[in-house]
């Protein structure tokens, strides 16, 4: 009982239970929604692993993009970035029609991560360094991104042959997931062990709650804001590798579009507030996976891609509802207004009889 | 002298003085490499293809003052545009009655926002994001096709052409310059007004002090509304069609003409006088890439972002060292 | 840059001021290079603005040309109507004005003076002819054990002339044809002509449909390079257990289709700047133009993807 | 007795995890300046609040002129003609003097605000308090006297039945608050009731006619200011016996310093803030920083932790001269520092009590490590006991605990780092008398008993007198003079200052 008690009033209550509303809504209306089989070589197949697969990169950029959130900032350049990265693994791999790598593989990828690094260190320098407000720091980025991507695959779509390079977000032979769930999964561990290891967490919620408060116990506020954007570009670097794998291609208009804004959407589901301060890395798991069933559900239910905002908008404003602490007193004194209002009805009734 | 310049440096304009002399700088830069430059009209240019972006960065900056922000104002003028040709294709009524009736929309989607994110206390930037998703969302419901305006009212109303000295201006334009005008009146001189920048300044201390909170932010989202709604309008006479991708990704663009006209995205701090400048500053940087004639799509990209960063930074910069300028000066004062 | 001295009374040289849409695709980008360079090779300054996906950013670009005084001005409209207010003002400045690549619907058709472009109500049906041969000579057998071929349709974005004039003209060719009662459409969703959203749509139809998918038609080819594979992801194989039909012709097809993962292309052809430059100097010589103009474009099934190949230019 | 104007009727207030106020009752009478008195955390603001409508009430009726009124927002108690200065400067940094004082109420032409008005009657009004600077700056210039300064002059011009005044002389000098106090009672003869919070007695007694005194969100009783002695009222506040109290208020003997010097600077300066201090600091001594407002005390303080640049002169620590660019260096050095804006620079609001306590501590072990749960644990239950810093648990929120206890948790920030020089910026701002004495005789036992170097600036001149061994005044960004042993008095001080005039 007391474990119950402890679980409702624990932050990942809420996002959770929006979860699941949207799991069941799915088992009742999308047929074989749950339905899960093995195939031949020994592979999952079935829309929750398309879920669970589609959402890792979502889930990645979400860590980034909570600590950055909770040191109030907010990064809006993470889908450029992932553009950039995507088309610096394919073009240094190269699109050769015969299968073979221009650049070992493993040396491109490194590239593509360390790009993520760079660019998310050049956000840094302007937030910390230069004191720009985020959101117009990262803009630069966001706006410049995609055409630093284009500039490097030549406005082309670069088509990766080199098999292994579909392993990324592919499934490794005997391996009964992608690849991507388990790198998704890795991210999230290294997450929570940094977290639980050091003080790092402590020290982005002082300088997102009260920076100044947090200058002067000695917290280097500036390292804390650079190192907290550079991990958002590493995220990001890392969700280029996978989302170009996933295509086997890099598609600097369209690798990591609007991404942005379903991973502040997902860190925002997940109970962390972009005023920043107190952030909760499992709530943006979860809010990002919330997002992609979303939209696995409608694609499930045939609804067409442009009528599909709406009842996402509606889905959006229902899940905040749930969780506004002043929507549930708002309610909960309804609900005593109402039953008061009973008593007393019922008293007046006892009293006439 | 020196006083008068560290008084400048210390006013609470100094961020909007800044952002005026770099557009300067830019616009000369502009004349000395390009001959056309020099023609009037391109500058009254500036203001007739960014009539409704000036407009919904006026509404954008309500928000951005109260410390809120609005992602819906890109697709509230989508929707506005939509309707506008939808009502005027398919139903009878007058060209005013239509313009009323889009103008009621907006503004009453802007109240259902601001009324959610005050009385719910829920986060302006998740729900606008939703009431962005939403109203695309609808207009794409309404009609997947672009829908022509032909009414001739609102065509000539279009057509309409004011000349002002060696160039013209469009209908668009006068409407963004009385928006100009209203909101930098009810912003500076009158109780909402203030009320809004108090808001911004501490919504704690606003409350303590006895400000109508929960009021003034319901009115914020629903100017802001109203705002995007006047923009569609503006947008339509432009483009006299209703279509699903119309105003896409505006509202980062009002956004950030707001930011770099001096308005802090924590609330308490801007002036409408530098959003308009934060307008024109991004249409010059556009008018000299298409000037400029030779510039790949990945090119225009990046000469824009770095165009905005050599300003970002630079403004950035001088406000950074504001605050040593003033000591020093005043110091010299001192002595 | 070259455009420091740009001014057209150095001598007769014409300039012409191009406002492309973006660079969407390589399609886009093999239909803006093939413009830059027609306009060098044909001695034509190109004043060239990039709309980034923008009308409004289109109509910036045409209102400069205007105050910049260039000779001629063409652009690709990136939607079709909205245009005549600006069109107006370059006709009241004198400038001929020349539309590339799509069509647009203006009240005064005297507002432009010319159209060069593709024809994509003809793609869609060249591609439904081209599927109704196919299922008759390889005898085609529904999967499901059913009497109809199953066909799956990714469609391009949402309101945009090449998903419209595509689906109208397979559609309009399906229900003439005497074979319409061979094929069923089951389904049909927007794939946002990107190689993601293709994969992703693909594989929720796989998961609705299972083994009653028999063709797969892309409206353009990045969406069935995703769809391919999202069908090997199935276990299935592309091109054999689903026939595949895609528009456009871009290079990365061809390739699949010579592995046998794809089976048939229709092309659309962005090679119009060679035409666009011809036009543009009959026009200012006033030579009389026809109002329409449409560049060549064939079909390139899988059997002659081999051969095709090295002379694809994009 | 007339009829009350005022009466707060079995008041209860619950917040989670504690009862803030249970079964209150409070009367004011018109003309009658009512003080309620209180340790820190009885739940003094806490009732302000709940008459105020920033806080729902739990239980109870409030009538005001014998109708019973509910405000739910403070514009609705401002409504009823309730004015009120609450005990945090509750201001709007980003708007001018003028503004701060007149929003919500501007005097308006035609509609419009009409801003000569308003900087008029903002200069006007803040002569009475004597204050004379540029109204049509913005207020994150001014210090926090002059921002309280203009809270009381926004408070006071309202036409209001009741002023509440909750701690206005925190931070106000003695000639600031004695023309706060010239304004009160003048409003007091116009009839108007004032509720006065105030934890400096004298004040209390000089001002008031009433006393209400609250102990742990119970009432203890109301009482007239003539018949309760001094002694009496403390004994009443804290909850024990009239001798008890007696030995409380005893100070400890001065530390006598040692002949070792820890931190000296020689005619060190920093542009613009200060021109030229001097100061030897031995350790085992506490020194007192004196001044007026302005002075430039926090800005010396400041410099020797790292947070103002030596840009003259130099900055010695143990013999060695020293460039102390961040506070990490000067926390490296074995420093400490309390800040003066408890709630800007002090706590981290959303964190816990024990997350404040151990930050500084992490802090200096680096972002890498990670101080043991258990150990966090043992170290804030250690401070929590030693300073008695009352918390309904150690993983309550910080934001959450009244004034003095927030300044303890800071205090025990910097006690955990074991700091070898501990810099007490106004430490006992808003603090009860219990707690000062608490804290002042903590700093002279940390320097005698840990031969720690303390280093306390207070404006309250009394205090510094009692706790410090030297005394060093600053006029105007200089120090002046230096006073040690039977100098340090009041008249010195005040002698030193007024000497620097010449
Ligand atoms: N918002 C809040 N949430 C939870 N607890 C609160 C809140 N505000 C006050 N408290 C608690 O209520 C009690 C009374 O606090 P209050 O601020 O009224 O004390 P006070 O008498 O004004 O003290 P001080 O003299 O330090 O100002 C304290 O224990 C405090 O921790
Ligand atoms: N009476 C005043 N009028 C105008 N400005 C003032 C006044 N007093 C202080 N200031 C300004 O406030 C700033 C901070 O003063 P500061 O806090 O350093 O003084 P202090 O000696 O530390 O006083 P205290 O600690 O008693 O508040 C200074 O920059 C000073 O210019
Ligand atoms: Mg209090
Ligand atoms: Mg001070």
């Amino acid at each position: 009982m007391d474990k119950l008690k402890s679980f409702t009033s624990s932050s990942l209550f809420l996002p959770i239970v929006a979860l699941a509303v949207l799991l069941i809504f799915n088992g009742i209306f999308v047929e074989g929604f749950f339905d899960i089989q093995i195939t031949e070589d020994g592979r999952l197949f079935g829309r929750v692993i398309d879920i669970l697969t589609r959402s890792s990169s979502l889930v990645i950029l979400s860590l980034g993009m909570t600590l950055v959130i909770a040191t109030s900032g907010i990064d809006i350049s993470v889908g450029a970035v992932v553009a950039i990265s995507a088309a610096v693994v394919c073009t240094l791999i190269g699109g050769r029609g015969d299968g073979a790598a221009e650049t070992p593989m493993a040396l491109a990828m490194l590239a593509s991560v360390g790009i993520g690094i760079l660019c998310g260190i050049w956000n840094g320098i302007l937030v910390a360094k230069f004191k720009i407000q985020a959101v117009v720091a990262t803009l630069i980025l966001m706006t410049a991104g995609r055409g630093i991507a284009q500039l490097l695959t030549e406005g082309q779509i670069v088509t990766v042959y080199y098999k292994p390079f579909a392993s990324i977000a592919g499934v490794i032979p005997g391996m009964p997931l992608p690849t991507n769930v388990f790198i998704a999964l890795a991210m999230v561990l290294l997450v929570v062990f940094v977290m639980k290891k050091t003080s790092i967490g402590l020290f982005i919620q002082s300088v997102g709650i009260n920076p100044t408060a947090a200058k002067y116990v000695g917290i280097n506020v500036t390292l804390v804001l650079f190192l907290v954007y550079a991990f958002s570009g590493f995220c990001a670097g890392v969700t280029g590798l996978i989302e170009s794998s996933l295509i086997k291609a890099a598609d600097a208009n369209n690798a990591g579009l609007n991404m942005e804004m379903d991973a502040i959407l997902a860190v925002a589901l997940g109970g962390t507030l972009l005023s920043g301060g107190k952030f909760y890395l499992g709530g943006s798991v979860i809010g990002a996976v919330t997002i992609q069933t979303l939209t696995t559900t409608l694609y499930a239910l045939g609804v067409s891609a442009d009528q599909l905002p709406v009842v996402k908008a509606i889905a959006v404003i229902a899940i905040c509802l749930i969780q506004s602490k002043k929507a549930r007193d708002l309610f909960d004194k309804w609900k005593s207004g109402r039953s008061a209002k009973a008593v007393t009805a019922d008293a007046k009734a006892v009293n006439k009889a | 002298m020196k006083k008068k310049i560290s008084e400048l440096i210390a006013s609470k304009y100094f961020s909007f003085f800044v952002t005026v002399i770099l557009f300067a700088i830019l616009y000369g830069v502009g004349i000395g490499m390009y001959k056309g430059f020099m023609k009037p009209q391109v500058f009254l240019n500036l203001f007739i293809d960014n009539a409704a972006l000036i407009i919904v960065t006026i509404g954008i900056t309500f928000t951005l003052l109260i410390g809120g922000i609005d992602l819906s104002v890109g697709a509230v003028l989508a929707l506005t545009c939509m309707v506008l040709a939808w009502l005027l294709a398919n139903t009878g009524i007058s060209v005013f009655a239509a313009i009323a009736l889009v103008l009621l929309m907006g503004t009453a989607f802007g109240a259902i926002q601001g009324y959610l994110i005050a009385k719910f206390d829920l986060q302006p930037f998740i729900i606008t994001l939703a009431g962005m998703l939403f109203c695309r969302g609808m207009t794409a419901v309404i009609s997947r096709e672009t829908i022509n305006i032909t009414n001739p009212t609102f065509v000539a109303m279009a057509d309409f052409r004011l000349s002002v000295g060696a160039g013209f201006v469009s209908m668009g334009v006068i409407i963004a310059i009385i928006a100009l005008i209203v909101a930098a009146v009810v912003l500076g001189f009158t109780r909402f007004g203030r009320n809004i920048y108090a808001l911004g300044g501490s919504e704690s201390s606003a409350s303590l002090m006895g400000l109508p909170v929960f009021k003034t932010k319901v009115s914020v989202y629903t100017i802001s509304g109203f705002c995007s709604a006047l923009g569609g309008i503006a947008y339509a006479l432009m483009m006299l069609t209703g279509y699903n991708l119309h105003g896409m990704g505006m509202e980062m663009d009002a956004i950030a003409s707001s930011v770099i006209g001096g308005t802090l995205l924590t609330g308490g701090v801007g002036f409408i006088p530098g959003a308009l400048f934060g307008v024109l500053i991004q249409g010059v940087i556009l008018t000299f890439i298409s000037f400029q004639g030779t510039l790949s799509a990945w090119w225009t990209k990046i000469v824009v972002g770095a165009l905005l960063c050599v300003f970002i930074i630079m403004q950035a910069f001088i406000t950074e060292h504001k605050s040593k300028l003033t000591a020093k000066s005043s110091l010299e004062e001192n002595s | 840059g070259g455009g420091e001295e740009q001014s057209k009374k150095d001598g007769d040289k014409i300039t012409m001021g191009f406002s492309q849409i973006g660079a969407e695709s390589e399609w886009r980008t093999a239909n803006t290079e093939s413009v830059k360079q027609a306009a060098k090779d044909a001695g034509i300054e190109l004043q060239f603005s990039d709309a980034q996906q923008k009308q409004e950013n289109q109509i910036k670009a045409i209102r400069s040309f205007i105050a910049q005084g260039v000779d001629v001005i063409a652009f690709v409209p990136i939607v079709e109507t909205g245009w005549d207010t600006v069109l107006k003002e370059a006709k009241d400045a004198k400038i001929p004005v020349i539309i590339v690549d799509r069509d647009l619907k203006v009240e005064d058709d005297s507002l432009y003076v010319a159209k060069i472009g593709t024809n994509m109500l003809t793609e869609g049906q060249k591609g439904f002819e081209w599927l109704a041969k196919y299922a008759n000579e390889k005898q085609l057998k529904p999967r499901d054990g059913g009497n109809k071929l199953n066909i799956v349709v990714l469609e391009g974005t949402v309101g945009s002339t090449a998903a419209l004039g595509r689906t109208k003209g397979f559609n309009d060719a399906m229900a003439a044809s005497p074979d319409k009662d061979k094929f069923n459409i089951l389904a049909s969703q927007t794939g946002e002509f990107t190689r993601q959203k293709g994969q992703e749509v693909m594989e929720s139809f796989l998961k609705s449909y299972g083994n009653k998918i028999d063709i797969l038609v892309a409206q353009n080819d990045d969406m069935a390079l995703g769809a391919i594979q999202a069908i090997e992801a199935a276990g299935l194989k592309p091109g054999k257990d689903i026939t595949i039909l895609s528009f456009d012709g871009v290079k990365g097809i061809f390739q699949a289709m010579i592995e046998g993962k794809s089976n048939c292309t229709v092309e659309c052809n962005p090679l119009q700047g060679e035409l666009l430059m011809e036009t543009a100097k009959k026009i200012l010589k006033g030579e009389k133009v026809d109002k329409i103009v449409y560049v060549d474009e064939g079909v390139f099934p899988a059997d002659v993807a081999e051969k095709t190949l090295p002379s694809r230019k994009y | 007795m007339a009829a009350a104007l005022l009466e707060m009727r079995h008041i209860d207030k619950v917040f989670p995890g504690v009862k803030a106020l249970s079964n209150v009752d409070f009367t004011l009478h018109a003309g009658e300046i009512h003080s309620l008195m209180g340790e820190n955390g009885a739940g003094k603001s806490t009732l302000v609040k709940v008459l105020t409508g920033v806080y729902p009430k739990d239980g109870g009726t409030i009538h005001l002129n014998g109708k019973e009124i509910y405000p739910k927002t403070p514009k609705e108690a401002q409504e009823e003609g309730i004015s009120t200065v609450y005990q945090e400067v509750n201001l709007c940094p980003n708007l001018t003097v003028a503004e701060n004082i007149f929003i919500g109420r501007e005097p308006r032409r035609f509609g419009f605000i009409d801003w000569k008005e308003v900087n008029r009657r903002s200069i006007e009004l803040l002569k009475k308090l004597d204050v004379d600077i540029d109204v049509s700056k913005t207020l994150d210039n001014y210090p926090v006297a002059i921002q309280q300064m203009v809270a009381i002059a926004r408070a006071v011009d309202v036409d209001a039945k009741i002023l509440i005044l909750d701690e206005p002389t925190s931070s106000l000098n003695e000639v600031e608050t004695e023309r706060l106090f010239r304004i009160v009672r003048q409003l007091q003869k116009q009839g108007m009731g004032i509720i006065f919070i105030s934890h400096f007695l004298e004040q209390i007694y000089e001002l008031c006619d009433h006393i209400t005194i609250l102990r742990n969100g119970e009432l203890v009783g109301s009482y007239e200011v003539a018949k309760l002695p001094r002694l009496e009222l403390i004994a009443k506040m804290v909850g024990k016996n009239l001798n008890d109290v007696k030995d409380m208020d005893k100070m400890a003997e001065k530390s006598v310093p040692s002949d070792e010097v820890f931190i000296e600077t020689n005619h060190a300066a920093s542009t613009g803030q200060i021109k030229d201090v001097s100061l030897q600091i031995h350790k085992g001594e506490v020194i007192g920083l004196a001044g007026l407002l302005g002075s430039g005390r926090t800005e010396t303080a400041e410099m020797m932790f790292g947070l103002k640049e030596v840009t003259g002169g130099s900055l010695k620590i143990n013999g060695k001269e020293e460039k102390l660019s961040n506070p990490m260096a000067a926390m490296k050095e074995k420093i400490a520092f309390c800040p003066e804006d408890r709630k800007l620079s002090g706590i981290i609001g959303d964190l816990t009590v024990r997350e404040n306590i151990i930050l500084a501590l992490q802090a200096m072990d680096g972002m890498f490590t990670h101080i043991p749960y258990s150990k966090q644990v043992e170290l804030a239950d250690k401070f929590i006991d030693k300073l008695r810093i009352k918390v309904s648990d150690r993983d309550q929120l910080i934001k959450n605990l009244s004034g003095g206890n927030q300044q303890k948790v800071i205090i025990a920030r910097w006690l955990a780092t074991q700091p070898r020089f501990l810099i007490l910026d106004e430490p006992t701002r808003g603090i009860d008398v219990g707690t000062k004495t608490e804290i002042q005789k903590m700093a002279v036992e940390l320097a005698k008993n840990e031969g720690m170097s303390v280093a306390f600036i207070s404006s309250e001149m009394d205090e510094m007198v009692r706790t410090c061994s030297k005394l060093v005044v600053m006029r105007d960004r200089k120090k002046v003079a230096e006073l040690t042993g039977d100098q340090i008095s009041s008249e010195g001080v005040m002698e030193a200052i007024a000497g620097g005039e010449k």
